[in-house]
């Protein structure tokens, strides 16, 4: 037995051979232990594309350790390969001296012509720097089912258990919670749970008894505050804080979406959670979407639609209408890789400028961005937080990357949050000329700027609301000039407003602001690879500090000052540099952008090399 | 008295609907009949103010909430059926009005209003067909006749126009009519009849632009020969028009409709109209009789049957996940995929 | 050998017409069946690929145009009709087809898809309707039925799906035929006739997603039931169906279409199906026999007219101005509205 | 006699009383002198506005003068003003001691009422400050009418002809234009043409004989350059722009649009045009009408889709998919009043960030904007270079003030105009593995990154293209992160590549770059108001430089340069500064917006205040 603080393992094969099942297992009893993980799955844009081949190759990264960790790692220690393809496409980010565990049945003329290789790769010279694994996968996993009835066919399919069951005794992680799993999800189907049951227990025994392995391997647990943990993925941890959030306002939860990948685990999930009483509305198309959820708004829901990338450009114009309104919603933008369909499985910040400027007019909407798969349960929160609040509608950024990886995460006291307070307006406050009291929508909050709002089905509260400018106060269409320059400044004046009462940015910098030669910049999924990045650094003796952005818009009250500490500002993103020139142009702070744009998150070593890169030609 | 119209508990009259807001249509539009037509059937049935919302895209039509006493909104071009559809789910409690224009519903907003007719929604969806562009001054619609001459078509315009009834039958509406702002009672019923349809409702209003497009629907709705190319359709009557009744609509011996005349077929050959059939094809067929409105077209009610509401089924099915596993628990819904404790 | 297949001057066989794209669809989908006869068909009558452009929208069957060695843009969502008009107008020269999904052509794209049909400008559209999201893995579609369970409706569906025959005929078609993914030689017919068609065809597909939707159409499309279940339309000719023959369509005595079995009406009461009627109504009755495909579907072409073509009418009135005017003179347009000199 | 050297009048009446006829039929007049002029009509969003109301009020301003003018004045020198609404909105902008010219017989007490007037302000104090003359301009031409057999109720609607004739009289304008104009205009009605032949005289006679006032002023011609002139609006200008660039590119012209104000006219004046081969397409929405566009750009046309505002917020998608496939188009955006529907007559500049940044994913754009009426020939055939020659989507800016008001404008000789040269492919550019001719859409220009462009219908160059990332070169699917990243830098080097070619900005500054105080820097239709303020503050002894940007993205490759020169730099715009953030972030300079967003134009005394402003707090 041997102990290691962290591994890295990724399970790769095609398409249909259940890799992400597996990964998604491993990850659950891993996270029992508890070590501490962040998982990154990746899968081809095709339903199912042609088997066996380079573009059908399925893979999940699974990085865990018995220390805190950030990143899904950036090498792999372990690779399953499931099929030649698998190899092929995986074998260059494999850690050198890697372990490669090939089901070596799949590696026939056939499969390795079909991934492009001439000759079978387990038989050359070239895995000579690796430690290579040939086990015949599918004719163990067949011959763990031959008595059980299933038809040979149909027991192949079981393989993705015999690989996991085999990665569950190198890494000696539990085998009840595997069983149990596989027993409930599989109760009406004898055939396949017994299947998957003999298959995950002949590739946990083989690894006992083969002897091919020198030694199990034990990543010690991590040290965990106490509390309650789940695994949860971004999208997941984004749909349970709308209906959080929901609670918190006492406001019926409305989402109005269409589907789009990877965006549309959210309604999925929301369409099952009716005992929220949430009501889900897949719409015919985004423009519809948004519609429907400024409709519900209008109505006293708390209003949510949720889409990708193009999406994004259709409902610009029900969100400028929104915003114009000052109608709460939130619109929540699970990035993927663009322009127009660009890669839709894979992950890119790219949207920021879209939602920061992509509204004809002046229409300024606030922008919030989650940095975690668990940190979207707080995104979601605070986004319909400040959207109540505000009357305003508010752009909640998650991507490709958190939207499908998962991490641990203490649960949260939800009956803890502070609540959200709607405050409807429920009596008229105005008279007008002829003594009567009326309802004028426009009336604001002196601080917050916010309108008193209140909802169809109050008596005497009747008003209508209008994308034509309109009156300040009364709400009237006005074409004044000077009454329609003091809205365009109104709204700006609330969006602004919103910097006042989030918290500050954090400065991450052991020596005092300013102490560090270089400051590092995150938003959203950055974090992570930000965080660990800036880690090794300073591990290396060098000084780097760090800021992390939640809000994109407004910008927190102190991050000029923050930022003025510093001579050197790196802003990696995974974009051609969108938050860098708006920090230039609110701060003329010369930022320079780090910019990945390959539709994967950045590694630890990427950022790790771009900060020594501007210590050195210091 | 017997309906005695209420809004916060007071009988109504039409100028408690009216907004305090100045009238901005041109002098003689048909616009301002049908605004008369909605508020004193309003105000007539006992609706409540507080509970109607009217929801409008843009157009010269779409100004129409502006005028109204009640809760509105003037949103975006085409997409009013959009924001009512999400408004109707979110509150089955309202009376929803769509008002739109035929290039509001019928160009952009086509989308929107198929899938409203499909779905059942609950929302009278109201168009003001001018077969024109008012707002914008004078482009041709997709109503417009074949040959229009417009600001856009200076040549003449090559579309085929819709014909809205037929599209909507197409899309599975439930209940669709057609009127004409130069007859309030007419409208008014229609209207009234609309608002007691369940689900999605559609009315047609032929409406006269003065100023873009002038006389479009004379032949229907003037008084001189209304007679002879007004077809009215009123369930469970004999489909008959003309000066004298002497001309109907019957089906003949190729199995299709046919206008006729009486004294040719005889009176018991005319089609008995009738509404409720659940299949569209008649009221289909009805639709096509006329195909542009200088020949004699069908007002009234083509089609109002019964199907669940949409709104009504999504709280349904909420209520009934709700009564099986009890109203929703956060804290067990952040446990459902499993957790570990660490102490 | 008649029409000898040709491009670039020379005959075509299939697989001339195949990309050096390998196809990606999953294994079984009936995706690659309408694919080989799409095809085949091409090669058999003697189009030429340079001339030849697919355009589609996004989805698994919005894959097409990359597969076939032709001319081909895989645009946007739902926007593919938008696309092919400005290229059909700019381009009379060209054979346009657009290939769609449900989701893509009914529900993103539904508002380009009416006014396509109510145009009809040179293009045919292929609609592979598998009553289900494809591509983003097992969404409800606007065709999917009441009551489906997909991942968005875990709980059932609760919109009335379109009927796409329904809407498209409500929408103006001039072309609207319907086939399915299991009868190659039907497929192409149709196609064919729609490839002649001028003007907008519209072309219905029932297409099985093994992996979504498995089997929805099985009735109809399966050796084994399709004799009761597929009636088929052939011009000209009485509508029957059954193993035997045994059941027909014939117009009943209240004027409308029923199912019959023939032995009780008599062969001569079957309605002779005339897909070249000017007037849309029978053809949109026969459109409504089946509520659904587990009730027996009328497959065929339901409507074939002639009305003049978008892009021709364009043209003509260009020429016929320039035929007027003479070809336009910039020198004089600038001086249209008047002009003065300074020397 | 007098002479003047320049005069401001505004035709003031309700939307019925033909105010923008009467102004445009003196605008071609005076072009006639010729005086230099610029115009600035204003109308009521609504078709007919209530008669005699405030918000019915139509009305339109000319600016003429002996010498060069820019702008369509400040402060009107006369007012015409048809009724008491039109005085009651345009008194305040009158100049001090300016004329009125009111039409007596509409001060009647309905009329005041409706115009919310309690008085009769012509029979009060209220005007003492200003030369009022009372005319009874409807009885006078209800007279001249009397025995033309015209209906009184119709005769009525002459007296704009009478306003005009008397306006003609007291500038001493020619009267022959205006009597030609009219017999040619009414040749197929009799009555209406005499109605207003009479009226129109007898409002020119009435100036001569009524002894009223005392002078009748003269402006001498300003002294053009030799040519041959015309008068034009923005929106005509820039549909003509596009047929001679359509021309010049020998490519047809296409136009998908969808109608919105005030962009439908490019629509209108491009139908009518059939004799230059122009397809014009009025789509169902605006999606489709850019999509037809692009359509029609693969097919080989010179493809363009006209829009506003909320227009541009529903082009976004298929804009993205033409900087993906490299296809070119140009989608004119006519600025109005946002957000939402906002104000629709009225101009703002405020969509500059929504074409810049708009779309989602990383789909740089170049943008073009006409600076003046005239100018938007220019900046049409200038967008429709840059998209041909660089296969890219092209945005071009205009605004509601230049698209309505005219200037004149020496005719161009088109001949002379540089060719645009679609340079289309017919040949196979690739060989592919066996050795056959192939087409590869994706090959480049090594200067301009412009690839090769096959249009459908040349036999061997079938190909596909797609919104799916593609493989550089070959243009096959590709989800290989590599080529991603090089496709987005490419993409992006394309755009910025055509800073090459444009011409560097140039500097106004009469102490060469740097000797000024301040930098003005203009885009679009401030150019007009900054350069007479900038004029106006030199001749007060100040220096001031001026900038005018035409290229917005990108700037042109000297604009850095240019901008390090000044200390003070000011961006006046009609938005709330979007092309002053632009610049700080690319240059970070500390330039400052001067922000104006009532719906107007800047004055040239809002310049120069701002100008002084910065000077005296130097
Ligand atoms: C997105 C968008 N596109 C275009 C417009 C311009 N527009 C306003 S109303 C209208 C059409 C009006 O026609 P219709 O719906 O028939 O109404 P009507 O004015 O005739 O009542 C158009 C094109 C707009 N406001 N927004
Ligand atoms: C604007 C936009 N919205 C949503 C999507 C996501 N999307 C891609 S294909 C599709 C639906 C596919 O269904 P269908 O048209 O029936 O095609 P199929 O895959 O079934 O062949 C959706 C929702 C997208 N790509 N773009
Ligand atoms: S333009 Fe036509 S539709 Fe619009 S208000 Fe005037 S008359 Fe009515
Ligand atoms: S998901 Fe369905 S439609 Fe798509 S390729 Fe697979 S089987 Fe075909
Ligand atoms: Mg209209
Ligand atoms: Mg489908």
């Amino acid at each position: 037995m041997k102990e290691l603080d962290q591994v890295v393992i990724r399970f790769a094969g095609d398409s249909g051979d259940g890799m992400q099942l597996a990964g998604n297992r491993f990850t659950v009893v891993t996270s029992l232990i508890p070590n501490d993980l962040a998982t990154l799955p990746d899968f081809p844009a095709e339903i199912r594309a042609p088997a066996g081949t380079v573009a059908g190759v399925s893979s999940f990264q699974i990085h865990f350790s018995d220390h805190d960790i950030l990143t899904p790692g950036d090498k792999p220690d372990v690779l399953v390969a499931m099929n030649p393809a698998a190899l092929k496409v995986h074998l260059s980010s494999l850690a050198p001296g890697g372990v490669i565990l090939a089901n070596v049945d799949a590696f026939d003329e056939r499969s390795l012509s079909k991934a492009g290789y001439s000759s079978n790769p387990l038989e050359g010279d070239e895995l000579s720097s690796y430690r290579v694994y040939k086990i015949p996968m599918t004719k163990l996993t067949l011959e763990a089912c031959k008595d059980a009835g299933v038809k040979p066919r149909d027991a192949e399919r079981s393989k993705n258990f015999f690989a996991l069951g085999l990665v569950s005794w190198m890494y000696t992680r539990p085998v009840e919670p595997t069983i149990d799993w596989i027993q409930k999800r599989f109760a009406s189907n004898e055939l396949v749970r017994e299947a998957n049951l003999r298959s995950f227990k002949a590739g946990y025994n083989f690894g006992e008894t083969a002897e091919l392995f020198e030694s199990q391997y034990e990543v010690a647990p991590a040290t965990f505050r106490s509390g309650t943990y789940t695994s949860v993925t971004g999208n997941t941890a984004l749909a349970w804080g709308l209906i959080a959030a929901s609670r918190l306002a006492k406001m019926p939860l409305f989402l109005g979406s269409y589907p789009i990948t990877p965006a549309s685990d959210i309604l999925h999930e929301l369409a099952k959670l009716k005992e929220f009483g949430v009501k889900t509305f897949q719409a015919e198309d985004e423009i519809a979407g948004a519609g429907s959820a400024l409709g519900a708004a209008f109505g006293g829901s708390l209003a949510v639609t949720t889409t990708s990338g193009p999406g994004i450009d259709l409902k610009a114009e029900t969100i400028g209408l929104a915003a114009h309104l000052e109608l709460p919603m939130v619109i929540v933008d699970i990035q993927r890789v663009g322009p127009s369909t660009g890669i839709p499985t894979k992950t890119e910040q790219s949207d920021l400028s879209a939602v920061v400027y992509g509204r004809h007019g002046e229409s300024p909407v606030p922008v919030v961005a989650a940095m975690s798969p668990s940190h979207a349960f707080e995104a979601a929160i605070e986004a319909c937080r400040i959207a109540v609040k505000y009357r305003t509608p508010v752009y909640l950024l998650s991507d490709g990357y958190i939207a499908n990886s998962s991490e641990p995460w203490t649960l949260p006291d939800v009956s803890r949050i502070e609540p959200i307070d709607p405050n409807f307006l429920e009596e008229p406050n105005h008279v007008d000329d002829e003594g009567k009291p009326s309802y004028w929508p426009y009336i604001r909050d002196p601080e917050t700027f916010a309108r008193q709002w209140a909802l169809p089905g109050t008596p005497g509260m009747e008003h209508r609301v209008g994308g034509l400018e309109h009156q300040d106060g009364s709400g009237s269409v006005s074409y004044d000039p000077l009454n329609h320059e003091k809205m365009v400044q109104l709204r700006q004046a609330k969006v602004e407003a919103i910097a006042k009462a989030i918290p500050p940015v954090g400065l991450n910098d052991p020596d005092g602001p300013g102490g560090a030669d270089v400051l590092l910049v995150s938003w959203g999924s950055t974090y992570s690879a930000v965080m660990a990045g800036v880690k090794r650094v300073r591990a290396r003796g060098m000084k780097a500090a760090m800021a992390h952005l939640m809000y994109l818009n407004p910008f927190p009250a102190n991050l000029g000052e923050v930022l003025g500490h510093y001579r050197k500002i790196l802003v990696p993103e995974i974009n051609s540099g969108q938050l860098c020139t708006m920090l230039r142009a609110a701060y003329l702070v010369d930022a320079q952008s780090i910019s990945k744009v390959q539709g994967l998150p950045f590694k630890t070593a990427e950022i790790e090399a771009a900060i020594m890169d501007v210590i050195d030609n210091d | 008295m017997t309906d005695v119209a209420t809004t916060n508990g007071k009988a109504t009259s039409r100028k408690d609907w009216a907004s305090d807001q100045e009238v901005r249509w041109c002098p003689g539009c048909g616009d301002f009949t049908i605004l008369a037509a909605m508020q004193t059937m309003l105000a007539d049935i006992g609706a409540r103010r507080e509970s109607t919302v009217f929801v409008s895209g843009i157009g010269c039509s779409s100004r129409f909430p502006y005028y109204m006493n009640t809760y509105g909104i003037h949103s975006i071009h085409g997409r009013a059926p959009a924001l009512a559809s999400g408004l109707a789910i979110a509150r089955p409690d309202l009376d929803i009005w769509v008002i739109t224009g035929d290039g509001d519903a019928l160009s952009i907003g086509g989308n929107h209003f198929i899938h409203a007719m499909r779905r059942n929604i609950n929302m009278n969806i109201v168009l003001f067909n001018n077969q024109i562009y008012g707002l914008t001054k004078g482009q041709y619609s997709p109503t417009s006749e074949v040959g229009s001459v417009t600001k856009s078509t200076p040549y003449g315009s090559i579309d085929t126009p819709f014909n809205p009834v037929s599209l909507a039958l197409g899309a599975e509406a439930t209940y669709v009519a057609r009127t004409h702002d130069m007859d309030r009672n007419h409208m008014m019923e229609v209207l009234k009849r609309a608002h007691e349809h369940k689900g999605t409702s559609f009315v047609e209003i032929y409406q006269n632009c003065n100023v873009y497009n002038d006389g479009v629907f004379s032949d229907i709705t003037g008084k001189d020969r209304r007679a002879d190319y007004l077809i009215p359709l009123v369930h469970g009557q004999a489909i008959r028009y003309g000066q004298n009744g002497e001309y109907g609509v019957a089906r003949g011996d190729d199995g299709h409709l046919h206008l006729v005349r009486v004294e040719e077929v005889g009176e018991d050959a005319l089609l008995i109209h009738d509404e409720s059939l659940e299949n569209p094809s008649q009221a289909f067929e009805l639709s096509r009789l006329a195909r542009g409105p200088h020949e004699p077209t069908p007002i009234g009610i083509f089609r109002s049957v019964e199907r669940p509401e949409y709104g009504y089924e999504v709280a349904r099915q909420v209520a009934e996940v709700e009564g099986k596993k009890g109203i929703g628990d956060i804290a067990a819904l952040l446990q459902s995929s499993g957790t570990w404790t660490v102490n």
